[in-house]
């Protein structure tokens, strides 16, 4: 299991290196669709069935507006190359990324390997879920009945969202 | 482990697109990786050898269920995460009509 | 914005109604199968999607057709504050209390107000992903005027 | 169960879809509904201001009750110290959007702006009240997405900017806050703040427990502006309108911060000492850089945006000196006082940032510019502007009647008796030259006799206006009452107790 999820994760590395690289927009904006759709194969292989419908829903759309704002305006990154100050600053980057990558190596060693995950507060969740909320799905009984107060905070994150796009997107601000 | 390592690299690939590159949607794609990392990063921890996913069978009830919790903030956060990608998608599109361009280079009024 | 060609719009006539019973079909049976109000929501605001572009903007007629879709989402949401807020009502006086009779697991109706719940949050998560789409879409026409 | 806690989260919420609704038919009603519903949340949290003392309120979430002594719900809970921080949002928000009634007028769609605020406010209030980890996240993007579209209410050029380069840091510091909550959740197996505490306590292994705190501090860091993830924050306090600047420096900032920082190393982490150098030093840090980047500033509001830097560096250091005297064990009388300068500075510092913003803001409604060098002797024709913003100049500088010099004074003098001694002077050095940076800001706006500003027909601003500004400054005086020990003691001393005592926060919500 390890193995497999750990192919896959290198392919989403490798397709995440290319969107970040491509020269043309719209195949970055694809590549990183299809990120997106690896990690529902991710989510189909740890047994999360839920995450990986909301995922492939979400990813889709997230693509098509995506694509709608890159669709008829100009393409083309306007790549200069990098100067003397650019390689450095490039370089410095790397560098601290491998300096965390070590310590974040070296960090989680103490740490429940894949697959071994202990229970604390999901013990009474799986215990608990079918007589005390009656929900047949613990993932959904988990999100409207145990933290449903999460759910309502999320539900309103989507509203507001949809509140700041209409406010941004008004074509006069000022009278 | 292993999968947890390609996990932390991901989100670092996203960091490094969006402190390097200097393109609007460049910089919005970098950001969807770091969230795809991290959904991976929590669907990784609920993971346990032989378990099933987290629906009870009424017939069958003594069975070794995944951890229901993490999956369900990843759900909370998914949503969240859409939010983020409409809103930054909707100053982008502003953006590029008011310069005609997504290089950040050219859109430079604000200093420091 | 345009639509597409008449294959298009032939299959979009066809899958469009099913993926929206679909939608319907997953947020009704959130508590006993994969899905719920997210994933179903976000399935109905696909096929609504799907069917705009197809069919494109000038055959939906859109002139800030938000205004509605606001109302409707904003009503939503006010209803799952109002489930949330019963519990005070109905005797336990407390905050997100499930206090309808639970029934019995793996019935359609059971687990109290978890299916209100999903009814709402759907109808919601639908609404404010097409009204963004729909945003984004119309202020790209106006500005192009 | 005290039934009052919700409500701080469910009454702004509420309004927030009734302003949406009824402002498309109504379209005058919005505003007043904004204030009203502000208005209910100053009643309802000064009331518990006075009613909580010091015990410890909970609120259980759908009445789930521990199992095992394990909490299976989400817990809001509500102390001292975010009595104190609820107060600030409210009254802070209410005069705000009692501004706004006049201030807003100029732009279109009004309503979204009164239900965008109600929805900022609902957000911090639910960020501030929450035990929850993954809660704290939730309401944290819900505060932080209405303050990125409220930054770019304008949709000018600058406006859309600023709200960018918000949007790609606070998406990046909410990542990193989602990946420290997985770490957590990954040892721990639990999300709520007290359990996580009961489990640390048992033993952890160090580099794991240095990463996660690492983690979070960044993440929080980069919500609250100190110094190295400081560069959104001049342009976005600059660009939004003047009230939701006030908003956001005098309150989200530490609300989603500072408060977050304060509440997660003191109540859910062991104090290690490492730690709590480094939160000195970036506090260090922030306070100088912070005042010196002020100093060449000619745009008002960018001048007062450094400023807040500056300030916030003030309360992260005057806390990190409590941290370093309580993970040494030693004096913990100092440690009290170190840590009551921090959040007495933390009060203050929202009063008289929030009145300058809000003198900016009608500075710019009346002249309609930003700039030092296009304005003068406004103290003629502008009285009350003038009189509440030297008041508040006088409070930030450290000048003694007002407020800012006890808070000031409280923290040097904790500094000199930790024997932090470079600290302490510096806190003076910083705080002369703010004097001398407001004395320029007064200088040129209000006493200038080279008046730029001669031809043209300039009025005093509109009631709505005048009347926060001077119920601020009227905050701006009598909070320093607080610097009497007795005042001290009912307000700030539930508050102190909470954070230095290292396990009362966990055991008395574990024992509920």
């Amino acid at each position: 299991m390890e193995l497999a999820i750990s192919v896959i994760t290198g392919f989403m590395i490798l397709g995440a290196l290319y969107a970040i690289h491509a020269k043309d927009l719209l195949s970055s904006v694809i590549a990183c669709g299809i990120v997106g759709y690896s990690l529902v194969i991710c989510f189909l292989l740890l047994k999360a069935p839920d995450l990986a419908i909301v995922q492939i829903v979400v990813d889709t759309i997230t693509l098509i507006i995506m694509v709608a704002v890159v669709h008829d305006s100009s393409r083309n990154e306007s790549y200069s190359k990098l100067d003397t100050q650019g390689y450095i600053s490039a370089a410095t980057i790397i560098l601290l990324i491998m300096l965390l990558l070590y310590f974040f190596a070296v960090s989680i060693k103490s740490l429940d390997v894949l697959g071994t995950s202990s229970l604390r507060m999901a013990k009474y969740y799986i215990e608990g879920a079918a007589p005390k909320s009656g929900s047949a799905n613990l993932v959904t009984g988990v999100v409207f009945d145990f933290r449903g107060y999460d759910t309502m905070g999320e539900a309103v994150v989507l509203v507001t969202a949809v509140l700041g796009v209409l406010t941004i997107l008004r074509i006069k601000g000022k009278k | 482990m292993i999968a947890y390592i390609m996990c932390f690299i991901l989100f670092f690939v996203g960091l490094y697109g969006v402190i390097t590159r200097r393109n609007l949607i460049k910089i919005a794609v970098s950001l969807s990786i770091m969230e795809i990392s991290t959904f991976l990063f929590f669907a990784l921890l609920g993971y346990i050898d032989g378990g099933v996913a987290p629906i009870v069978d009424p017939a069958d009830p003594i069975k070794v269920y995944v951890d229901p919790l993490p999956q369900a903030l990843v759900l909370t956060a998914i949503v969240i995460g859409l939010a983020t990608t409409a809103m930054l998608m909707a100053v982008i599109i502003r953006l590029y009509r008011k310069y005609g361009t997504f290089d950040i280079r050219e859109i430079k009024n604000l200093r420091g | 914005m345009k639509g597409m060609t008449l294959i298009v719009k032939k299959t979009t006539q066809l899958i469009g109604g099913m993926i929206f019973m679909y939608g319907i079909y997953v947020i009704v049976h959130g508590h006993l199968t994969p899905g719920g109000g997210f994933a179903g929501g976000v399935i109905i605001a696909g096929s609504l999607i799907l069917v705009t572009l197809a069919y494109g903007g000038d055959f939906m007629k859109l002139i800030k057709e938000e205004a509605g879709t606001t109302i409707i989402e904003s009503l939503a949401t006010i209803m799952v504050i109002l489930i949330a807020t019963s519990g005070f009502l109905f005797g336990t006086k407390i905050f997100f209390n499930n206090f309808l009779p639970k029934g019995v697991v793996g019935h359609l109706i059971s687990a109290g107000v978890l299916p209100l719940y999903n009814v709402f949050i759907g109808t919601e998560v639908a609404a404010s992903i097409f009204i963004i789409f729909l945003s984004l879409v119309i202020f790209k026409e106006e500005s192009t005027q | 169960m005290n039934p009052l806690i919700p409500l701080f989260v469910v009454i702004p919420l509420a309004g927030a879809f009734l302003i949406m609704i009824l402002g498309r038919f109504f379209s005058e009603l919005n505003k007043y509904l904004a204030s009203f519903i502000l208005f209910i949340l100053v009643v309802l949290s000064i009331y518990s201001l006075i009613n909580t003392g010091k015990d410890l309120s909970l609120y259980k979430v759908g009445g789930w009750e521990p199992i095992n002594k394990i909490p299976i719900g989400i817990y809001m809970v509500m102390d001292g110290f975010t009595v104190i921080v609820l107060c600030i949002i409210n009254i802070i928000g209410f005069l705000s959007a009692f501004y706004s009634i006049s201030y807003i007028k100029r732009y279109t769609a009004e309503n979204y702006f009164y239900a965008l605020f109600c929805l900022m406010v609902a957000g911090m209030n639910g960020v501030v009240l929450s035990g929850d980890l993954f809660n704290i996240f939730v309401f944290l993007e819900i505060s932080v997405i209405s303050a990125y579209a409220l930054v770019a209410f304008g949709v000018e050029k600058n406006e859309l900017e600023a709200s960018f380069k918000y949007q790609v840091l606070g998406g990046i510091a909410s990542f990193l806050i989602l990946f420290g909550i997985g770490f957590i959740y990954w040892k721990t197996k639990t999300l709520n703040i007290a359990d996580i505490k009961e489990v640390f306590k048992s033993g952890y292994d160090r580099k794991y427990y240095l990463f996660v705190q690492l983690l979070i501090l960044s993440g929080f860091g980069l919500k609250a502006a100190i110094i190295p993830f400081h560069a959104w924050l001049p342009d976005a306090h600059s660009s939004a309108p003047s009230p939701i600047s006030a908003m956001l420096s005098g309150v989200l900032i530490k609300a989603v911060g500072i408060y977050v920082i304060i509440r997660l190393f003191f109540n859910m982490f062991v104090i290690s000492e490492g730690m709590a150098v480094l939160i000195t030093s970036l506090g260090t840090l922030s306070m100088v850089i912070g005042v010196f980047l002020a100093i060449g500033q000619w745009d008002i509001k960018r001048l007062l945006a450094y400023h807040s830097i500056s300030q916030m560096g003030y309360v992260i250091m005057s806390v990190g000196i409590g941290m370093i005297l309580l993970s040494r064990g030693a004096k913990p009388e100092i440690a009290s006082l170190a840590i009551a300068g921090g959040i007495f500075h933390l009060v203050n510092h929202a009063a008289f940032k929030g009145l300058l913003f809000l003198n900016a803001g009608a500075i710019e409604y009346t002249i309609g510019t930003r700039n030092l060098r296009e304005m003068g002797g406004l103290g003629k024709s502008m009285p009350a502007t003038s009189a509440t913003s030297l008041i508040a100049s006088l409070s930030i500088s450290g000048i003694p009647p007002f407020n800012g010099f006890f808070s000031k004074l409280i923290i040097i003098i904790a500094a000199v008796m930790a024997r932090f001694y470079l600290l302490a002077v510096l806190a003076v050095i910083v705080s002369i030259i703010t004097l001398a940076s407001f004395l320029k800001f007064q200088r040129y706006a209000f006493y200038n006799k080279t008046d730029y500003t001669k031809n043209r027909n300039i009025k005093e601003v509109p009631f709505t206006m005048v009347f926060s500004m001077v119920v601020l400054s009227i905050f701006c005086v009598l909070l320093s009452l607080l610097v009497i020990p007795e005042i001290r003691d009912t307000f700030l001393k539930p508050a102190i107790d909470i954070l230095t005592d290292p396990l009362k926060y966990s055991t008395s919500i574990l024992g509920q």
